[in-house]
């Protein structure tokens, strides 16, 4: 398998999946070239990030990516999940072929874009 | 629980043998009628059929043997027959053999939006490099190309026309007797790629005047690297590998002696079953058809109602992913493919699918599934049921405004 | 009388096991140990290896690791390494790849006289039918091509150079490294057919800038139909087979995974055993030169004394047909072969043993002996005798004018 | 093997080999492309060829050929050396290979030639 086990596990039993109560950061981003489609929900609270999910229609990685992302992001500063990049996400995932690197992303482009959201309309 | 986890440990250790293998457009396994035939020149007699002692005459006879198998099986007479190193092999010889043979009489070529790679890629060599122009015939909604399109596409200058038999992603069969007789009429030489038709489809080139025609060996449980083409006497045509004198000077190098007597053996073994061997492949996907559809919402055939060949189903399943659905069924132990290339690098869905029109979207949602011979109607009930479940936790997943 | 009509009949029934097999260069028996790592793939996993579930990425990283124990024995990187349908291919995509591709830049190749047909009829056809101009450099008597003639033949037009590391007929081994020098110095490619060189010489390419390379695996003890090249990475050089991404995009086709696979342990058993191998058979070859001249009188040694690959004996016996000398060779279990390309329909002697300058009549008479990991000093000796005792015969049939 | 047994055993056991004590039709016949010779000796007595023995250099068949004919041709009529053809000797020989023709044109020729010198001078 060209995807490593932990990426093909984070596909199958995806973590944090579904909707928040409560969001205060939410956003939702496209590839407009693959069609991937990814939605971050967080609720943050005295700069942490205490709970998120998401939903997520795409490829493997796409799916896989949004799930470890969302393992890292739950608990995190902000600031750390501002510096989370490319680079850790493969880690997390044991690997994510070079030609997928565009799931990676996907899912941080619209985190920071819910961070963003946030911060312009913070209801704590 | 022991024994779930020991048929666990086995599918883990052997997936081809427990699993579900439907994916028989891609490859087939090798028969063991075929893998036997092949031993006695894999272990046995290894020489070299041009040289003159005795084992060597005896490969050069198995040669000869396999060449007039192959060409019974095709309706073709041996001298016919070339050998080849695969489909992809026979299809470049046919086409940038005749094209720069007819080079001087014209410059012009006709082929099908839904060609296979091996066609499409030749061609563009030929217009790229080789100052030729070509004319892709657009397809309908259900990937046929019409008589009337080729015959509007013929030019004065046009030196030869490449129509597949039967399509890999989505199985329409072409119109490739009408497509032959207007050729002839025309006096253009016709290459047909037959690489999936061969081992689903009846061919008999003494009816029907193609001039050039490819096959593959691995696709109808043959070994994998080993293809013929044939070439009808008397068509204008270069080789493409040139050397030794081998098959009569039209693909020269040392010949695979034991994948030649496989291909021949398994046409051989196509030929005795053929009045039943289809039966089989057609019912289950048949049931395939029946079952899906109204199982899975948001299912959509692609491809032709009734001219397709009949191992052939290929879905599209609104909201999912392709290479998602692959990965799944691969978990759950069935093996499947995609018409999307998206797993092989690019983001684009396959250039068939396009071709008929459907959006990027459900282009990239589709799935074919290939039946053989060693398929099971347990199989089939086993893959519709898992299907269905993926296919809805994988919306599950997708963000509101996208669910089905 | 009972155990002699017994072993007749087992010689009938299976001449490869108790004959002598002495046609090395022609092709070689497929090694146990190769057959045994191709069996997975022939009977296990049939998978196609561009497909996306687990035996498909099984076969993928078979091909992978065959790729970098081929591009591990040529000293080259795995990214350089282009798996195909065996020697003929390889020197055909080299030879109408870099010509063709660089066909703007110039239009004239160099070569040598005494190449395969596998080079020497793809730069006829670069000649015939795109326009270039070839300029073949002779060889001496010994068959040995010299560097000075190379380098006076290049031209500023000169898009490609091709010479054999060493000669299937006669064995004379080339002065490939300074060859190399020299077109690296004049930024001119330069294909090496090695297809007789890889399993007699080791061959390293990170020392030698050898742009591309040809091999086949039928030469060394692994099967046929399955060859390599390598192109240096830079290379500027169109494929000859296109169609799917395989081999990326350097070599369409799906993969022969059990053929690339044997090729592969092949050479890993030749590294493994390189530093024995090249003893046994130079040993039982200088025993035929040894033997051979002083017991037939009227012999003549073709080819190279020192420079030659050291499982190759060629001679020839005045007086004798090269083919007769075969077939008696036939009846008495010795498999050999002869310089002459009469056997294979044309009249003439072999292009190689003309170039040496031989004359007609003793070029006809050549017998080419190459022996093999399994042959045996008994055989030998047995080969020398049975040799000595034919061409007495054939001798004492010819006319008394024509007797030497 | 692409030469029938028989042509194998022809060339392998060849009959009527030599030279004749008193021969009185010789001829000796060479193809100048590929190089073989035969020589061709016979008695002749009261039109019937009463011995035969020949010497060949060359391939296979060109043996094996000339082994046939001497077989064929002793005991004959003159009238009927002059009818051997390319065909009765293949057929002797369970088969020719067509690129093996000259083989059997070498043969015929020299035996005509003989048969002329003999007419010519004819010493009975
Ligand atoms: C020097 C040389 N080049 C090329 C070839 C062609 O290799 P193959 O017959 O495996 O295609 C051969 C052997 O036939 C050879 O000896
Ligand atoms: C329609 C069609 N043509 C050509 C080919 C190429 O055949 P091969 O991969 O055996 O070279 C294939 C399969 O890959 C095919 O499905």
């Amino acid at each position: 398998m060209e995807y490593s086990p932990t990426l093909v596990d984070h596909f199958h039993h995806p973590r944090n999946t579904g909707k928040l109560d409560d969001p205060n950061a939410v956003a939702e981003g496209e590839n407009p070239v693959c069609g991937d489609t990814v939605r971050i929900e967080m609720r943050i609270q005295d700069d942490v990030i205490t709970h998120i999910r998401w939903l997520a229609r795409g490829c493997p990685p796409a799916i896989a990516v949004a799930s470890a992302a969302s393992v890292l992001l739950e608990g995190s500063t902000l600031e750390d999940a501002r510096r989370l990049d490319s680079a850790r996400l493969a880690a997390a995932l044991d690997g994510l072929p070079a030609r997928k690197a565009h799931a990676a992303s996907l899912v941080l482009t619209t985190v920071a874009r819910a961070l963003d959201a946030y911060r312009s309309s913070p209801r704590s | 629980m022991r024994p779930v986890a020991r048929i666990r440990e086995e599918e883990r250790r052997s997936p081809l043998k427990t699993s579900i293998y439907l994916d028989h457009a891609a490859t087939t396994p090798l028969r063991a009628e075929v893998l036997q035939a092949m031993e006695p020149f894999l272990a046995g007699n290894y020489a070299n059929p041009s040289s003159i002692y005795r084992p060597a005459q005896e490969a050069r006879a198995a040669l000869d043997r396999a060449r007039d198998l192959t060409a019974a099986a095709l309706g073709a007479r041996s001298q016919e027959i070339v050998f080849t190193g695969g489909g992809t092999e026979s299809d470049n010889a046919a086409i940038k053999g005749v094209a720069l043979a007819s080079r001087d009489r014209g410059r012009h070529v006709v082929t099908s939006a839904i060609e296979h790679h091996a066609v499409l890629h030749p061609i563009e060599e030929l217009v790229e490099r080789f100052g030729f122009e070509s004319t892709i015939v657009p397809v309908d909604r259900c990937g046929l190309v019409s008589v009337e399109a080729i015959g509007a596409a013929l030019r004065d200058d046009t030196v030869l026309v490449s129509v597949m038999w039967a399509n890999n992603e989505i199985g329409t069969i072409q119109p490739v007797e009408a497509i032959a007789a207007l050729t002839k009429a025309r006096g253009i030489p016709f290459h047909v790629d037959a690489v999936q038709a061969a081992g689903a489809l009846p061919i008999d080139l003494s009816r029907v005047p193609i001039d050039l025609l490819s096959i593959s060996a691995h696709k109808f449980y043959g070994p994998k690297g080993v293809g013929a083409l044939f070439v009808r006497g008397g068509t204008l045509w270069w080789p493409l590998i040139t050397g030794g004198g081998q098959e009569r000077n039209r693909r020269a190098g040392t010949e695979n002696v034991a994948g030649m007597v496989g291909m021949a053996r398994a046409l051989e073994l196509l030929m005795e079953e053929r009045h039943t061997a289809y039966d089989h492949v057609r019912t289950l996907r048949d049931y395939l058809f029946a079952q899906i559809p109204p199982r899975i919402p948001g299912t959509r055939v692609n491809g032709h109602p009734e001219s397709r060949l009949p191992n052939n189903a290929n879905f599209s399943f609104e909201g999912v992913h392709g290479e998602s659905l692959l990965v799944a069924l691969d978990v759950a132990g069935i093996m499947a493919s995609s018409g999307s290339a998206c797993t092989s690098g690019s983001l684009e869905p396959s250039h068939v699918l396009q071709a008929l029109g459907v959006s990027h979207a459900v282009a990239q949602g589709s799935l074919r599934l290939t039946v053989g011979r060693d398929n099971t109607q347990e199989q089939m009930e086993r893959t519709v049921e898992t299907l269905a479940g993926i296919v809805e936790r994988l919306r599950g997943l997708a963000p509101v405004s996208e669910r089905a």
